[in-house]
């Protein structure tokens, strides 16, 4: 592939098991089942699905906070897959996340400055004390935070402005690659707007590769370059984020996009709506996971799981292509 | 939003006084109405242990023996005064060599269960105890025992391996199991037992009580005099104080000296008091410096006040030890005191060395009696500089600690506080065991590692001998040679208190402790 | 005056370290028999204890509702006695709320819980109320209406579990719902079915709805009127046609604004500076002034007033009538 | 409602932690005074000895047993030793016992509970199932069995109270750590590349340190207790020392006749105990407001 | 569920086995010797040595372990050293009185605590909750063999209402179970209270309320059940402790309970009887955690045994 790849992932898998004892039900979990995408230098990656599609398992198994079963992850051309605990500690310098709950993603009983010192401490423990010091104070002020805060501890701030110490924690190590999962979901429209603006901001000025986790739409539409749309742990569209919004081509794709409500009373719209929930992701159906729900469901998507293919410049996996 | 609550909290309350009555109304259960059905010829004995088993030649607790003697009988047995007489046996011969005894056996004698008691009887007994090779107690007291006889249906003849002066006390030990019972139960025997004695079995809650019914075919007729014993365990002294002055027992024993006092002001409550065969002291490990030292050892037993020891430890009820045994014990031959001298116990320290005394350890088990007496020990002796560390240890690890090493020189015991009591009131049990050099431990209990030649070859001597004049003579000399020798702090004889309300008569503590109930009458 | 519910001057304050703070302060409005109302703000605008104060159901907090009047057909809620009220909760205004997962039993039957509140306010006997429930779980949309009845809440997917928490309120066709946050732990594709699921219910019944949500979107599809909510004051009031094509107030609008739409890319989104202010620290004058683009001299002195203009209220100095400069002011942006 | 419960965390407060500590646990009026009791006991751990008006050593045999008055306001014992002096300066001896093993346990269990529960898998399993066996011993069978095996004395006590404590503090640790260990800011600290033993010591332990506090200061009342119980059936402190426990057993036998020897004894260690719980639910209050018990 | 009761029950023996064999390794560590000990103070090295012999003292260890573990696949116990009375008899005797003991300080605690917990909860820092952990409080901190003693002094020595001790009358029972049940009541009154505060916090309850439902039925019909997890575990482990009798206030009482068995075999070194009595308290632990474990399931239907 295009030597441009920042992150390539290939055939990626993670079941988990079923908790074994009291409870009835054995078997696995297809958190992630087979997924491959590569993300090129400075774009924004987005992964959209609905609770349970794998999403975030996904965001995680790139980052070795888990392990995967199965497939490879290469990261600036180099094969991660397989390396120990010890040696994904240094991958993850250049791989920052952030996470979605910013209440809860700080530690509580840390002050700020301790917070943001503690990444340095453990890759670049050869600086000194000061110059640590003065880097915290200058990803602070890029984040946006006062340098009087230092001291106060994460539970003293709002959920925005912990949502941007959480920002200024993943880029104080200078990263190439942020995955960032569901970053302005637990924040309320004004702040997801000024923390949205922050990332873009960031991004152009650090050249910043992201990896976006989200199942909002709206909020994916106004950010990526790139989305994939995830249901019940594979990918089912790759494309492009003009053309995704413009004219999606799996159905699953469409019915997301038309149930999202949209904040104008005056556009009334054809909706799709799917039939049931989401299946049990420990007992998915055979052959295209989708087609229990797809109004365009046909006999093979019963028994044919589709692969990914090309149409019209976006990857798509579905029969009716 | 208050209001929404009140119910709650009224209906808990009514859940909570139901449940409170119908734990009240359980109502007068069979136990509860048995009783209150206690009459007039029912009596109930509280003691402090509990009966461990009732099979009689594997009784070692002075209470199982208690409970064991008056179901069961020996050939012999001791009176109040610890003396021989006989009892299944009606007289007994002991040959000049003191190697054969011959016993003519009473006549008429059944046991519970109907056999008959005779020679053959006697003969399943015995060989039952020597066929236990050694795990029966009552196998300790045959050491000696060469072969068993029987001559005619009631007569039996023993024949010993040497001689041995306290055989006689150790048939008292030996009571008649009858052969039936031997038979059907076997290894049960401890929970069925089937004796000659005044009282019959009639059923044990382990742990808790013990009763016992008049045995109806008793060969004297006078007795017995009540119809129902129950024995009641009750180790915490409170509960059995309190269970006297509540009536609940007709008799205590033992009774906490702390209590006579508030005993004695009531008016249904007597109290007795027997002068034991158990003595106290603190054995002092002679093998071991400074009590190497015979001038410490005097020391010792000089700062020591005996009348502060009586008054405070045993709460004024007990005797000054004044020999190596109790007035109560064969051949005992009275010495003078060490009496409390503070200054001549000084000097005597300062002559042996110890101006400023030692340090050392006082080791005793985790009875409450023992604890009160070594910490009395201690500060008694923190007067003539001796600091001592008391160390209470639990029964098992005391007696590990005491009778592991292999040498004297291996020993760790320097201070022991305990007290002794020969197991059948004889001489040699209260001389051989503590004070011949062969039963240093682990052979015996000889813990002060005293060792004299002459007490060694005298206990041999007065072992030989049948004739008791001259054991006797040779007892008093053996007493006196130890006694000055101090190798223990002599503290005193127990006086055995018991308690019994005024309507109860005839039910008396034998100077070993235990009881014997043979007697009883109710007015 | 509204022909269902009136709220007037309500104010419910909250004790936190031996301090009252006033969450709901001075909240009016009211809703009509059959009308979907929305009441829209961002988490802290004390939209959810409004609703809870209608409700009286600020036991087990440390709330406590100081002043106002909730008037329901004609009645003050909040003179009635605590049994009286339990009649009209659940019978003439029932509630669900945000989180399916929570807010039921977790260790009741599903057909316990349900003929419960049937029994109780329809005294219905145990077999006809049972009857009852599977028709009402049926008019909700639920499968297998039988079996369900005798599931546990776990057995049920989240969707499925706020169904069931619709079709206990419904089951004893009260006159309005508080829908509190019903979607906002749903996925789009359910969230859309629920939706569905309440207009329908609504033009079937004629139930009155009184929708709190903190999505514009989900306001837009279903309100007929909305109420925006700002540190516990309404802030404005609108049809939502009117709300969304001609905002007046300076938060509504920026509200409006910073939401990302689809089909609508910028480069930057609109963001309001700053934070909602704490209800500790309130500023004087309006509440929002501090973060206000438009705010004069006047906002940070005193607090204006909800004032009506023709069908809608807001509460804002840029259109009281004294106000000159309205106009230029907003033509400024 | 879960709103307004939580709104005050995320607002900015102005006030410092230990501070507002200090002022919720304040609220708490018999935690506090409990707590000016528990300090009362301390210093007199600490100057006990020489502010006492006897000897609490020293008999005195002409006065014995004799009930309380204002010469003895606690009476005196069986040697005529002042109950009262004794009760004093026997609190050196039983605070010492409990503290130290009580620290100790907690010390052994909280390395134990944070290794099991951050580790998982075998670990865990063999951790546990060790303490499970611990934990269905008689306590009292453990107790003799390491007192006979390590012979009797104070010390002794100490290690097998501590001992008793290790699986319950394991266990609560434990319990703590898997809820600490799933929570995001764990994993945030991983996705930066920490060490095991960094999150485990920097991240983990500070979160469950509260926890440890509350439950240290409860189980110390426990331990204040099986010391004694040890002691009352003579396996603990030495007769002669002042240990409360030691001198409820050798009064037991006075039960009858002079009864202020057990109460008093009794009393002291039923109200250091009863402060301790009371201190320890104020802590668990304002420390630990989740935690059931 | 049958099953699974019949599975458990299967796995329980493997673990004993591993239960008899550390008990067995523990108490032969203690030091001390049995034949000393019963062989009497007057008795010398060849007689122990004899009665070591007897008994297999003098074999290894591990020899003594199998020849013990082959009487207990025989269904024997063996005999007590001390008095030869079988094991089973004398644990047969002893166990009634406890089992009967355990269950009424178990009852009264149960009824109690769970009354003074949801009084606390119900009227959280309000009087009846201060009064209630107060109690509570107290409870706790005890000492069990203090309240034993003083309550003998003032009911049975001052007042004569009740018997000192004994197990012969139900009166017997009630003040050692007082003496054992306080500490336990009070533990069940806090985990009540605390879990039950918790519960109705929980969003169901305001569901409950929010449908009109009365605070009795919120919270014995709603709450209480789901918060009685905790209780049961506590519960359940203290009646595993009350079941192996309590040493001390068996003690005070002169209750003829397993835990004085217990104090006195392992005085005199009675390997048989302690085991056996270890043995059994084992199994019966894991016995009440079994129950525990499937009251869980009645409490919380997300549990399932159909493993």
């Amino acid at each position: 592939m295009a030597a441009n790849n920042l992150l390539e992932v290939k055939n990626i898998k993670k079941y988990f098991p079923l908790s074994k004892g009291w409870f009835s039900a054995k078997g696995h979990v297809k958190a992630v089942d087979q997924v491959s995408f590569s993300i090129q230098r400075g774009e924004t990656f987005s992964l959209v699905g609905e609770s349970g599609c794998g999403k975030s398992t996904l965001g995680r198994l790139i980052n070795g906070l888990i392990k995967s079963d199965d497939g490879e992850i290469i990261f600036k051309g180099k094969n991660l897959t397989g390396a120990n605990e010890k040696a994904w500690r240094s991958y993850r310098k250049p791989m920052q996340m952030i996470f979605q709950d910013p209440y809860a993603s700080l530690s509580p009983r840390m002050k700020i400055k301790d917070i943001l010192d503690e990444p340095l401490k453990i890759h670049h423990p050869e600086l000194s004390k000061e110059t640590r010091k003065t880097m915290v104070q200058e990803i602070l002020d890029v984040c946006g935070i006062d340098a009087y805060h230092l001291d106060k501890y994460a539970h003293e701030f709002s959920g925005g402005q912990r949502q941007r110490i959480g920002i200024a924690r993943a880029l104080i190590l200078k990263p190439e690659l942020i995955i960032a999962d569901e970053p302005v979901s637990a924040l309320d429209v004004s702040i997801q707007a000024q923390v949205l603006n922050l990332l873009k901001e960031l991004q152009e000025n650090y050249q910043l590769t992201y990896l976006f986790i989200s199942h909002d739409l709206s909020v994916v539409e106004h950010i990526s370059d790139k989305i994939a749309v995830m249901y019940l742990g594979n990918i089912v569209e790759i494309s492009p984020a003009e053309d995704i919004f413009s004219r999606p081509k799996h159905p699953y794709t469409q019915a997301l996009l038309s149930a999202v409500p949209i904040p104008n009373p005056k556009v009334k719209r054809e909706r799709i709506m799917l039939k049931g929930e989401i299946p049990n992701a420990a007992n998915p159906p055979k052959g295209c996971k989708f087609h229990s729900r797809c109004p365009h469901a046909m006999d093979i998507c019963k028994t044919v799981e589709p692969q990914l293919k090309k149409v019209e410049g976006q990857m798509v996996a579905c029969h009716l292509y | 939003m208050t209001m929404n609550y009140k119910k709650i909290t009224w209906l808990c309350l009514i859940v909570a006084m139901i449940m409170a009555m119908t734990a009240c109304a359980k109502g007068p259960s069979d136990s509860e109405s048995a009783s209150s059905a206690k009459n007039d010829k029912d009596i109930t004995i509280a003691v402090n242990q509990n009966f461990t088993t009732l099979d009689p030649q594997n009784v070692s607790d002075t209470l199982s023996i208690s409970a064991t003697h008056a179901m069961y009988e020996g050939l012999v047995g001791f009176d109040k005064n610890m003396t021989i007489k006989p009892v299944l046996a009606t007289d007994y011969k002991v040959s000049k060599d003191g190697l054969v005894y011959t016993f003519n056996l009473r006549k008429n004698v059944k046991f519970h269960d109907g056999a008959t008691f005779d020679a053959n009887a006697v003969k399943a007994n015995f060989d039952r105890i020597q066929g236990s090779k050694g795990s029966l107690t009552a196998s300790h007291y045959l050491k000696n025992l060469k072969d068993i006889k029987v001559i005619d249906d009631n007569t039996v003849q023993f024949t010993l391996t040497k001689p041995f002066s306290a055989m006689l006390n150790k048939f008292a030990m030996i009571p008649m199991i009858s052969p039936k019972a031997i038979k059907k139960y076997g290894k049960n025997i401890g929970l069925h037992p089937v004796g000659t004695g005044p009282f019959e079995f009639v059923k044990w809650n382990q742990g808790e009580s013990l009763i016992l019914k008049k045995n109806p075919d008793y060969w004297d007729s006078n007795y017995p005099k009540v119809n129902k014993v129950t024995f009641k365990s009750v180790p915490e002294n409170g509960s059995r104080v309190a269970m006297l002055k509540t009536g609940e027992a007709d008799f205590v024993y033992p009774l906490p000296e702390q209590n006579v006092k508030s005993l004695k002001s009531s008016s249904d409550i007597s109290i007795d008091q027997t002068e034991s065969t158990i003595v106290r002291y603190v054995s002092i490990n002679t093998n071991k410096k400074p009590f190497n030292n015979k001038k410490v050892r005097l020391a010792m037993n000089y700062a020591l006040n005996k009348d502060t020891y009586i008054k405070v430890v045993k709460n004024g009820f007990g005797s000054k030890l004044d020999s190596t045994m109790s007035p109560k014990t064969q051949f005992y031959s009275k010495q003078g005191v060490y009496e409390y001298n503070l200054d001549k116990a000084k000097k005597l320290m300062k002559e042996a060395g110890y101006p400023n005394g030692f340090s050392a350890e006082i080791w005793g088990d985790t009875a409450s009696d023992t604890m009160k007496g070594m910490q009395f020990v201690q500060q008694q002796l923190a007067k003539i500089g001796i600091k001592l560390k008391v160390k209470a240890m639990e029964q098992g690890t005391l007696s590990n600690e005491i009778y592991s090493p292999k040498t004297p020189d291996q020993a760790k015991v320097q201070l022991w506080y305990v007290s002794w009591s020969p197991s059948s009131g004889d001489a040699d049990g209260a001389t051989r065991s503590l004070f011949s050099s062969e039963s240093f431990p682990p052979n015996g209990a000889n813990t002060a590692y005293y060792k004299n030649n002459e007490v060694d070859s005298l206990i041999k001597k007065a072992n030989k001998s049948t004739d008791p004049d001259e054991q006797a003579k040779i007892y008093k000399q053996i007493q006196k040679d130890i006694y000055s020798d101090a190798p223990w702090i002599f503290l005193g004889v127990d006086t055995i208190l018991s308690g019994h309300r005024n309507n109860l008569k005839g039910v008396y503590v034998l100077p070993d402790g235990s009881i014997n109930i043979k007697n009883a009458q109710l007015k | 005056m509204y022909d269902l519910l009136n709220v007037k001057g309500l104010k419910t304050a909250f004790k936190n370290n031996n301090q009252r703070v006033s969450v709901v302060n001075g909240v009016d409005f009211g809703i009509n028999k059959g009308e979907i109302v929305g009441i829209v703000g961002e988490s802290g605008c004390g939209k959810s204890v409004t609703s809870l104060s209608i409700m009286r159901l600020l036991h087990d907090t440390t709330g406590d509702i100081q002043d106002g009047k909730v008037t329901f057909k004609g009645e003050n809620l909040l003179d009635l006695s605590e049994r009286s009220m339990r009649k009209i909760r659940g019978k003439e205004i029932a509630m669900i709320f945000q989180e399916p997962m929570t807010s039921l039993n977790p260790v009741m039957k599903i057909g316990k819980q349900l003929m419960q509140g049937i029994i109780l306010h329809l005294k219905y006997s145990k077999e006809k109320a049972k009857k009852h429930a599977i028709d009402t779980l049926k008019s909700v949309g639920i499968p297998r209406a039988e079996d369900i009845m005798n599931e546990y809440p776990h057995q049920l997917s989240g969707g499925m579990r706020q169904r069931v928490m619709i079709a206990i309120a419904m089951s004893c066709e009260p006159e309005l719902l508080i829908a509190d946050e019903p979607t906002t732990a749903l996925d789009v594709t359910i969230q859309a079915q629920i939706l569905e699921l309440m207009k329908r219910l609504q033009s079937d019944r004629g139930t009155a709805i009184l929708m709190i949500t903190h999505d514009l979107g989900v306001v837009a599809e279903v309100c007929d009127r909305v109420i925006v909510m700002y540190a516990g004051r309404v802030v404005e009031e609108a049809s939502v046609d009117e709300l969304f094509e001609s905002p007046r107030h300076p938060y509504t609008k920026d509200l409006i604004e910073s939401v990302p739409k689809i089909g609508e890319r910028k480069s930057r989104l609109y963001s309001i500076p700053g934070h909602v202010p704490n209800p500790n620290q309130m500023p004087n004058g309006c509440k929002f002034a501090p973060r206000c683009q438009h705010a004069m001299e006047i906002c940070f002195n005193k607090e204006p007033e909800l004032t009506s203009e023709e069908k809608r209220k807001h509460r804002c100095w840029l259109y009281q009538q004294n106000n000159v400069g309205r106009e230029q002011n907003l033509g400024s942006k | 409602m879960a709103e307004i419960v939580t709104k005050t965390d995320y607002m900015p407060k102005s006030r410092g932690k230990l501070r507002s500590f200090c002022a919720a646990f304040i609220h708490k009026k018999t935690a506090v005074a409990s707590f000016f009791f528990f300090c009362l006991l301390i210093i007199l751990a600490l100057i006990g000895p020489s502010i006492v008006p006897y000897n609490p050593q020293t008999p005195d045999y002409n006065h014995v047993l004799q009930g309380p008055s204002w010469l003895h306001l606690a009476g005196t014992d069986e040697y005529g030793r002042d109950v009262f002096s004794r009760l004093i300066v026997g609190t050196r001896l039983s605070l010492g016992v409990g503290i130290s093993s009580v620290l100790l346990g907690a010390v052994a269990g909280t390395i134990l509970g944070l290794i099991s529960g951050y580790f998982g898998k075998w670990v865990d399993k063999t951790i546990m199932r060790i303490c499970d066996v611990f934990f269905a011993f008689p306590d009292i069978l453990l107790a003799i069995g390491i007192i006979a095996i390590l012979g009797p004395g104070l010390q002794n006590v100490v290690i097998a109270v501590a001992i008793f404590n290790i699986p319950s503090f394991a266990r609560v640790v434990r319990g703590k750590t898997l809820e600490v260990k799933e929570m995001l800011f764990i994993e945030a600290t991983r996705s930066i590349g920490a060490t095991k033993s960094r999150i485990i010591f920097k991240h983990v332990f500070p979160e469950t340190f509260s926890t440890i506090i509350v439950y240290l200061t409860m189980n110390l009342g426990t331990a204040i207790l099986a010391a004694a119980s040890l002691s009352f059936l003579g396996l603990g402190a030495s007769p002669s020392s002042s240990d409360w426990g030691a001198m409820l057993s050798m009064s037991r036998d006075y039960m009858g006749t002079a009864f202020h020897l057990v109460f008093f004894p009794g009393l002291i260690i039923f109200l250091t105990v009863l402060s301790l719980n009371i201190m320890g639910d104020g802590l668990r209050d304002v420390l630990d407001p989740k935690s059931k018990d | 569920m049958g099953k699974y009761v019949i599975k458990r029950i299967i796995g329980i023996i493997p673990l004993l086995v591993v239960v008899s064999f550390i008990v067995f390794l523990f108490i032969h560590l203690i030091p001390g010797d049995p034949a000393r000990l019963i062989a009497g103070k007057e008795a010398t090295v060849k007689e122990i040595q004899a009665i070591r012999h007897e008994l297999h003292l003098d074999e290894p260890i591990f020899q003594q372990y199998l020849i013990y573990m082959d009487g207990l696949l025989h269904g024997d116990f063996g005999e007590s050293i001390k008095s030869h009375i079988p094991v089973m008899h004398l644990i047969g005797e002893r166990m009634l009185p406890s089992i009967e003991l355990s269950l009424l300080s178990m009852g009264w605690a149960l009824v109690f605590g769970i009354l003074i917990g949801v009084l606390s909860a119900v009227f959280k820092n309000r009087w009846p909750d201060y009064g209630g952990m107060v109690t509570a409080v107290s409870g706790i901190s005890l000492p069990n063999f203090w309240l034993g003693l003083v309550m003998i002094q003032l009911f049975s020595v001052q007042l004569g209402w009740l018997p000192t001790g004994g197990a012969d009358s139900w009166k017997g029972y009630i003040m050692p179970s007082i003496a054992l049940g306080a500490g336990i009541m009070a533990m069940i009154a806090r985990f009540t209270r605390s879990s039950l505060v918790q519960t109705l916090k929980e969003d169901f309850i305001r569901t409950g309320r929010s449908r009109g439902l009365s605070s009795m039925t919120i919270v014995f019909g709603h709450a209480l059940k789901s918060s009685l997890i905790p209780v049961v575990t506590v519960a359940g482990l203290q009646f595993g402790f009350l079941l192996g009798g309590s040493v001390v206030v068996e003690t005070v009482f002169s209750f003829p309970g397993m835990g004085r068995l217990l104090i006195d075999s392992i005085q005199l070194r009675d390997y048989p009887v302690v085991q056996a009595e270890l043995l059994l308290f084992s199994f019966e632990f894991i016995l009440v955690n079994l129950v525990v474990d499937l009251l869980y399931g009645f409490l919380n239907p997300k549990i399932s045994y159909e493993t």
